[in-house]
């Protein structure tokens, strides 16, 4: 087991592309840290220096005490699960899981029961002399995840392992991964896209944007406490509704406007984790409203906590809870940032077509007991503790 | 006489590098190892045998003498190459035997061993070209060129075959062929001690236009692209009236009862383009001793032996119709229809120069006058070039 | 697994210094020297074998002969000798069209080969055999086999075409088409093997895209098929390349070199052999060494761009 | 042109299924009688242009005979197999001795080393690539008939004349570089992921090359077996200047079919020549029957996903 | 535009694999159907079908009115996403994109403006010009997006088409597939993993189980009232509880017992839903609660809606909600068919262990504020008109 540490890690691919800068992270030994980011933004790449697969263009890699920059990948004793599974298509499922047992001269009889005891794990078992291409992508992608788990590395690495497979063998699978890191406490560096498996899995999350690290922090703590727009809008889904607003004292009591309509009351507590918010009485900001923390007011809601008679323009109803889009005055947040986040110059556009005409949508989570119908003009409230103020230019988090 | 340092060597197994059918096991040099070494227990000889192609054997020859290795106590070497061994040094001097030779054999085939004044290599087997023609279509043999041609193209296009057929494909077969023109035309190369180039521009143009009307006349098609084998192919289907070929050919032709030339042709002298006398060129081979053999007194013993015994010489006819040089020989096989004539041909027949040249000559001969007589090329410019060359030969 | 919270690789433990991280030691071979141990055999075998030869043969060209006697340093005077005989540009001439005849053809039906042998059908290992028939077959012995089907005797393909008594050999410009015809018989075979087990390697989930996609067999041949094949193309134009730009067997049993089909080789072989003068042969040799190996190169600078660039060290 | 998907001879030889599924995967096509039969006439075709010459060589080494052997008329006779007999008459079978160790040898060492420096230069970090394949490919192009004297001089010095080791050498030395270009184009067609795996799951450089990357390259290593086997089976000049004789010790066949004169001066031996060039293709023609059932598609389906 | 159906299609693979059978599933002219099922279960398969890239052992395929077995892919007129993308490696980003609009003959520049069009929705403008390898995972199989949005075609078929997208960008996309659909018209069959993805893009899903179809329905008709055990546990994440229960009548009242506790009121409502179950008075039934429907007890609840003092086990922060698990002496159901469906025997093997032992894990979601600790005993409520009944032997909805 071992501490994994990059030490101002950059990746610069032949073609100029930086794919990694200046990356600084600390794995702790034992630590399971999930790695987020948008697609593209140098996730498999980051995983792919560890495992000695790319060329590391500047700083230091280590794992344990060693700085690993020129050791084989062999050398590293790493388990890695690759985004592309990469199975060796002339062996049978079970060869594929049992070749690094194979290389690491262990016993023939304690290969193969610990390729079985992997392949149960996985669901396997029937398939366990199949060659690849006769699976299913998930089966493959599970043949991915046996060849690591049947080992016993310093580190795991594993690049959205579970990405191709059903909700409910994704939940299992989940439960062993995890089971299995803290059976045998290997530092494990994990790539997902899937929100669940970033907020349960991991005792710390990174989110990388662009090659560049923005935050580490335990999962909680990066939901309620992003430390800028980016990760804001990142992690949670439907992402944090963000629009620009203007703050004001009004008593003593800051409020934010959002659009024309609106008037919000900030309470303490989001005082508290915003003090930043109080110098920026008459300015913009940047707020960030999660889907959840909006409500179906009635009667009892306070007129501050609510923006009234919105127009529903759209229901998504997802079984346990419903989505509600509906239409405010509140101009859109557009950053160079952002936009960078966005990644998409059309969706890039249409807002700041938005932006002029003054509006956007946002979304709420509501129970669906509560759901209006499309067209609905709906009173929705919000929980006024659970407000996230950022910088409008930089995207910092008023802290 | 040879250095003292292979004295020491003396006596052990001599090595003959011959190639070609008869050195095979069962052919007739075989034959001849086997009875020296029976004779001469102390110094028996083996035949290395080396391969078909004469540009191979001279190659495989070259490499072990080039390298001075010594693997080779006797060598055969072909009549031309007599010049060019001698000059690289390859081969031990025959001079102390010269006279037993020279004595016995007969002057065509003797002057083929000798280079620079000096006798090289003893003669062995001898060989010449003769005329083949059907007794069926023609009475008597033509004496001139231009008589066999012009028979040959009756006959030929009465019968609906071809005419005469011969080797007239880009190779030293080719050579042979011209200068039997040449030669017919009263042309010669060099002199006598090849100091000064004789080559007659006018005779080669004549000899090379008479080539290049026969071809659009009597020759077969396909003549210029055919060597040996191609001729007596054409001639044995019964395709061609007349050929010109080897002493070989005879007897497939006889054994091959089912051909339309068989029982139904005759060989003749070569003719010429005076009608008087015949020129054919020489071929054969002759053995030579090794510079680098450790056993050079047996070796020549043995090479002397071979060009002057009268049993070996008449076993070469016997037992391989290969004609012999010994002249004595064929007084005793005058029954033999090919031996006779060859009796009679050879003592006309004319050996190319064996200057160390010969190949270059050979060359330039066939890269000027092939182009010549297939209208690709100016039969005299061609001569020229020719002439030009075998010019440059003399001064060094 | 051990306990320690350091690494536990054994033998690198003990040179771990307290607290920082430090360069680990190597150990086994790095990439970088295995790839030099994975090359230096082939290397070796090569540099013994062909090294002392060539430079051999190099070193005497710059000398001159008259047959095989040395008669002294000439420099550079065998290679201008060379370069102004009509002679050597005759047969540089014919290798030229000899090549660029006989790869064109053979590349053409090396490739419809090959796509055929790539088909499944009952049979099909054994048409791979016959396919391959005419390039096992020894080329001296193909070369005599063809003289015989063209010249005029014995005239296997006029006695099939009724020709007659056509003179293929015999006449000029039909005897360069005989030749690049035998060499197209001959090594179409040989390209189409290279062109077969090329095409194993392109993936077959490239092709459903592609039928999907609505392409069809033409455009997936030259879409998908072509580009995907260039490295296997590239190496069998390669190799045909400089081995027809190195012909002998054929032009040398069919016509000797007649009507202006002297190649290259025969030409160096004419120095080497038959008519010895080893200076100025090397000179030819070396000549078409440099002519073949220029050619060589561009094959060569494709092929690296396409496969190996990229893989190189990045430093 | 025909199409190209990947199409293993398994699933033909299951006659039922063969109809309908005719390909891997079991892509659909449709087939006309029409195309069958124009299928079916092009491969006629081509098996006539492959083989015709191959039976002109089996007819003619059945005849016996100077004329029947001269005759453009492949039936005319008489046939026997007396050839056959002449050809074995002459210690033959040393000659297939001699060339199946001087070829076997020369395939297994040329891709066993051939191998490895493939894969270095495809997939290995090295400098100067460029130049070093430049070096291999030069290797093999000068005109050999140049290299002969003086390499007959360093092979009569290191006494390998007349040795197996004097010609599988040169011929390993002169086929690497053909061995090596095939097999690179082959190792960089493999997804360079599988290797890494291997390199992840702690194989060494060779381990992934020998048990990932070789077993993938399988067509290409065996298409290349083929090739070598025939060039040095073939190969005459070396094999006629370092061991021109005596079947005993190493001529090759090439060699001794050379050396097969008639039984006269002059005469061809196209009888025999037949009968023996027969002999030796049938066991190169089993050989590629052999190794192309490893040339096979689809080695790496299923293993990389994008 | 086109109808696709399956008309009793079976698909055999030669080595005797059953993929799919006996599928009778009809899209209509411009639906959108999803198709769901667990890893290996035959999406791809079927949908390879359609394609025509697998031939079809049994049964006919119609695409529009066509009876297709027998046409070649590019006669069906289908775009296709790969799950294993299948992008063209020796072509750009843009040239694979624009390869079947070459292949159709359209005009340059027309290609070039749809091909720009996808990239920008796809955010791959700036990588037009690099090749499929030198692209991050998700870049790729955006790639393998835009090879099919660029075409206007009879069907779209998207196997698994944003499984390795970020949350930010799968959200981006879902709106523009359905967008880009809903233009169109164009009949769609798209199989996802994704539950949100099921839940909203899809006019219809369809649930596969080991190539057989359960049950093609409208989502949340497939949520609400799940066909079978099979499907019951498969929609939703996370699944619904699955137990044994006792149904008793007590004084007309009809309750289910769970275990050796709690016994839960079935309400009028669950009835009317479930009137089957009032035949099983006495006898066993399986019972599935989804854990959206348990809520935090309090004083209020009344005793028959809840299920007191239980062990709360693990506590997972999801951010927006809360997963909590909690022990109960429920057993767990145990059919063949259940068994097929987990197709892991330790899970089964585990599973039949609880069962002996009479008791299994609930899971509930509940709100962040609710959320007790690991370890804490608190009592779960659960809303009796959301219970499901399916009968224990054949799994079937006890309607
Ligand atoms: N070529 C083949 N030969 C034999 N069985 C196969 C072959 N291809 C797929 N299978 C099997 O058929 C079943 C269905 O495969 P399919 O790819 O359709 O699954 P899927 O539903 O797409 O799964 P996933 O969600 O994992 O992609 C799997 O059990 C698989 O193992
Ligand atoms: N060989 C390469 N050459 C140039 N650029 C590359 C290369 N490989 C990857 N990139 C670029 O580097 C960036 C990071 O790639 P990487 O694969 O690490 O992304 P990722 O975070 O894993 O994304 P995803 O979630 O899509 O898998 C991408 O923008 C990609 O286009
Ligand atoms: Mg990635
Ligand atoms: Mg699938």
């Amino acid at each position: 087991m071992a501490k994994i540490e990059f030490d101002g890690v950059w990746k610069r691919f032949p073609d100029g592309t930086e794919a990694v800068k200046d990356l600084n992270l600390q794995v702790d030994d034992g630590e399971f840290v999930i790695l987020v980011g948008p697609s593209g933004c140098g996730k498999s790449t980051a995983l792919r220096m560890v495992a000695g697969l790319e060329t590391i263009s500047e700083g230091k890699m280590v794992i344990g005490d060693r700085v690993v920059n020129d050791l084989s990948p062999g050398e590293r004793d790493i388990a890695m699960v690759f985004q592309s599974y990469a199975l060796y298509p002339h062996m049978s499922v079970g060869d594929n899981m049992g070749f690094a047992l194979k290389m690491a001269k262990i016993p023939k009889n304690e290969i193969e029961e610990r390729v079985n005891k992997a392949a149960d794990i996985l669901g396997l078992t029937e398939y366990l002399h199949r060659k690849p291409k006769a699976l299913s992508g998930g089966q493959r992608q599970r043949v991915a995840m046996g060849r690591a788990i049947v080992r016993n590395p310093q580190a795991f690495l594993m690049d959205e392992p579970l990405s191709n497979l059903d909700a409910k063998l994704r939940v299992q699978m989940r439960a062993e991964i995890a089971a299995l890191q803290n059976r045998l406490g290997v530092t494990t560096l994990y790539v997902t896209h899937d929100q669940i498996e970033a907020m349960t899995m991991g005792d710390r999350v990174a989110v990388l944007k662009l090659g560049e690290l923005q935050q580490v922090d335990s999962p909680q703590a990066l939901y309620d406490n992003p430390d800028n727009l980016f990760v804001a809008g990142f992690i949670g889904s439907p992402a944090m509704n963000l629009a620009e607003g203007t703050v004001d004292d009004v008593d003593g009591e800051i409020r934010v406007k959002l659009g024309t309509l609106s008037s919000l009351k900030v309470n303490d507590k989001a005082l508290e984790r915003y003090p930043g918010l109080r110098s920026r009485v008459g300015g913009k900001v940047a707020v960030g409203m999660r889907p959840e923390h909006f409500f179906r007011a009635d009667g009892s809601t306070p007129q501050d906590q609510m923006m009234p008679e919105r127009n529903v323009t759209m229901v998504e109803l997802l079984g346990s809870e419903v989505l509600v889009h509906f239409g405010t005055s509140a101009s859109p947040i557009i950053t160079e940032d952002m936009r960078q986040a966005v990644d998409d110059p059309e969706a890039f556009a249409e807002m700041e077509r938005e932006a002029r005409e003054g509006g956007q949508q946002f979304v709420s989570k509501m129970e669906p007991q509560d759901a209006p119908k499309v067209g609905d003009r709906v009173d929705v409230g919000f929980r006024a503790d659970q407000m996230h103020f950022f910088d409008i230019e930089t995207g910092l988090a008023l802290r | 006489t040879p250095g003292g340092d292979d004295d020491e060597a003396e006596g052990g197994e001599m090595v003959w590098a011959i190639g070609g059918s008869e050195a095979q096991v069962g052919g007739v040099h075989q034959t001849i190892a086997e009875r020296w070494s029976e004779a001469n227990p102390d110094n028996p000889i083996r035949i290395e045998i080396l391969p078909e192609a004469a540009d191979e054997q001279r190659e495989q020859q070259a490499l072990d003498l080039q390298a001075e290795a010594g693997g080779f106590d006797v060598l055969g070497v072909d009549v031309i190459w007599t010049g060019e061994y001698s000059e690289n040094e390859w081969l031990e001097s025959l001079e102390d035997i010269r006279g037993d030779i020279e004595a016995v054999t007969l002057p065509g085939p003797f002057e083929t061993g000798i280079w620079g004044g000096e006798l090289w290599a003893a003669p062995y087997n001898s060989n010449a070209g003769f005329l083949y023609y059907r007794t069926d279509l023609i009475d008597t043999p033509p004496t001139t060129w231009e008589e066999l041609c012009q028979v040959a193209e009756e006959a030929g296009s009465a019968e609906g075959i071809a005419g005469f057929v011969g080797q007239g494909a880009q190779y030293e077969g080719f050579v042979v062929n011209w200068l039997e023109y040449y030669w017919g035309l009263g042309g010669e190369l060099y002199n006598e001690d090849q100091s000064e180039v004789l080559f007659d521009v006018e005779l080669a143009t004549q000899a090379t236009e008479f080539m290049a009307d026969a071809l659009s006349d009597c020759y077969a098609p396909g003549f210029n692209t055919s060597m040996e084998e191609e001729a007596r192919n054409e001639f044995q289907g019964g395709n061609a009236v007349f050929m010109r070929n080897w002493p070989y050919a005879y007897s497939l032709i006889q054994e091959d009862t089912g051909s339309p030339a068989n029982e139904n042709f005759d060989i003749a002298p070569l003719p010429t383009f005076t009608g008087q006398g015949t020129i054919s060129a020489l071929g054969g081979f002759n053995n030579a001793v090794s510079a680098f053999s450790n056993n050079k007194e047996a070796a020549k013993e043995f090479v002397l032996w071979a060009a002057t015994d009268p049993e070996v010489q008449a076993t070469l006819a016997t037992e391989a119709s290969l004609p012999p040089t010994m002249a004595s020989v064929y007084d005793d096989l005058a029954d033999d229809p090919v031996m006779s004539l060859l009796g009679e041909v050879l003592s006309e027949a004319k050996p190319r120069p064996p200057a160390p040249q010969w190949n270059e000559i050979s060359v330039t001969m066939q890269r000027a006058l092939y182009p010549a007589y297939n209208g690709e090329g100016d039969p005299r410019s061609a001569a020229e070039e020719v002439l030009a060359f075998l010019e440059g030969t003399v001064g060094n | 697994m051990a306990d320690t919270q350091i690494a536990p690789e054994p033998g690198t433990r003990a040179g771990a210094g307290p607290g920082g991280p430090r360069a680990a030691k190597r150990k086994g071979l790095s990439e970088r020297a295995l790839a030099r141990v994975f090359v230096a055999p082939s290397v070796l075998l090569m540099a013994l074998v062909a090294l002392f030869p060539v430079i051999w043969a190099i070193v005497i060209s710059l000398f001159l002969y008259t047959r095989r006697q040395q008669t002294g340093f000439g420099g550079l005077e065998n290679y201008t000798d060379a370069l102004t005989s009509g002679r050597f540009w005759d047969s540089v001439w014919f290798t030229f069209v000899f090549t660029v005849s006989s790869v064109t053809f053979e590349f053409l039906i090396g490739l419809g080969f090959a796509l055929l042998m790539n088909q499944a059908f009952r049979g099909r290992g054994v048409t791979r055999a016959a396919i391959l028939v005419p390039w096992v077959i020894p080329t001296v012995i193909a070369a005599q086999m063809w003289f015989f089907m063209f010249n005029v005797t014995p005239g296997f393909i006029n006695n099939l075409l009724g020709l007659g008594n056509f003179n293929w050999l015999g006449q000029p410009g039909w005897p360069i088409f005989a030749v690049v015809f035998a060499d197209v018989w001959k090594t179409a075979p040989f390209v189409a093997l290279l062109l077969l087990a090329g095409l194993q390697t392109i993936p077959g989930d490239v092709y459903e895209s592609a039928r999907v996609d609505d392409a069809g067999m033409f455009q997936r041949f030259w879409f998908i098929t072509m580009p995907l094949l260039k490295p296997a193309i590239l190496v069998a134009l390669l190799f045909r390349t400089v081995d027809a730009l190195r012909v002998y067997d054929l032009p040398a049993v069919m016509t000797q070199g007649a009507f202006g089909t002297e190649s290259l080789a025969i030409l160096v072989r004419e120095f080497v052999v038959r008519t010895p003068n080893p200076g100025f042969g090397a000179a030819l040799s070396t000549l078409t060494f440099i002519l073949v190996l220029g050619v060589g190169m561009i094959f060569v600078i494709l092929l690296g761009r396409d496969l190996v660039i990229g893989t190189e060290g990045e430093e | 042109m025909s199409d190209t998907a990947p199409a293993p001879v398994e699933e033909v030889t299951r006659r039922g299924q063969a109809r309908k599924n005719r390909r891997q995967g079991g892509v659909v096509e449709q087939r006309s009688t029409l195309q069958v039969w124009g299928k079916s006439a092009l491969l006629g075709v081509i098996l006539l242009w492959c083989l015709f010459p191959f039976f002109w060589l089996i007819m003619t080494s059945l005849k016996i005979g100077d004329r029947a052997l001269n005759s453009p008329d492949l039936f005319q006779g008489p046939f026997g197999l007396q050839n056959y007999e002449a050809v074995f008459g002459q210690n033959f079978h040393l000659n297939l001795r001699n060339s199946f160790v001087v070829a076997g040898a020369t395939t297994i060492i040329c891709i066993l080393v051939g191998s490895l420096t493939a894969y270095a230069i495809a997939r290995l970090p090295l400098k100067r690539k460029i130049l070093l394949l430049s070096g291999v490919l030069a290797v093999s192009l000068f005109p050999p008939v140049a290299l002969v004297p003086p390499l007959y001089e360093l092979w009569r010095n290191l006494g390998l004349l007349n040795t197996w080791e004097g010609l599988y050498i040169p011929y390993t030395a002169f086929t690497l570089p053909l061995t090596i270009f095939i097999l690179m184009t082959f190792y960089a067609s493999i997804p360079k992921d599988l290797e890494e795996a291997a390199r992840v799951d702690g194989a060494t450089p060779f381990q992934a090359f020998w048990r990932v990357i070789l077993p993938l390259a399988a067509p290409g290593v065996f298409a290349a077996a083929i090739i070598i086997f025939v060039l040095s089976w073939n190969e005459f000049l070396l094999a006629n200047t370092f061991a021109p004789r005596n079947p005993e010790i190493a001529q090759t066949v090439p060699v001794a079919i050379a050396a097969f004169t008639g039984a006269v001066p002059f005469q061809r031996p196209i009888g025999t020549i037949t009968a023996a060039c027969v002999i030796v293709t049938i066991p190169m023609i089993i050989i590629a029957l052999i190794f192309q059932k490893r040339i096979v598609a689809g080695l790496t389906a299923g293993s990389v996903k994008g």
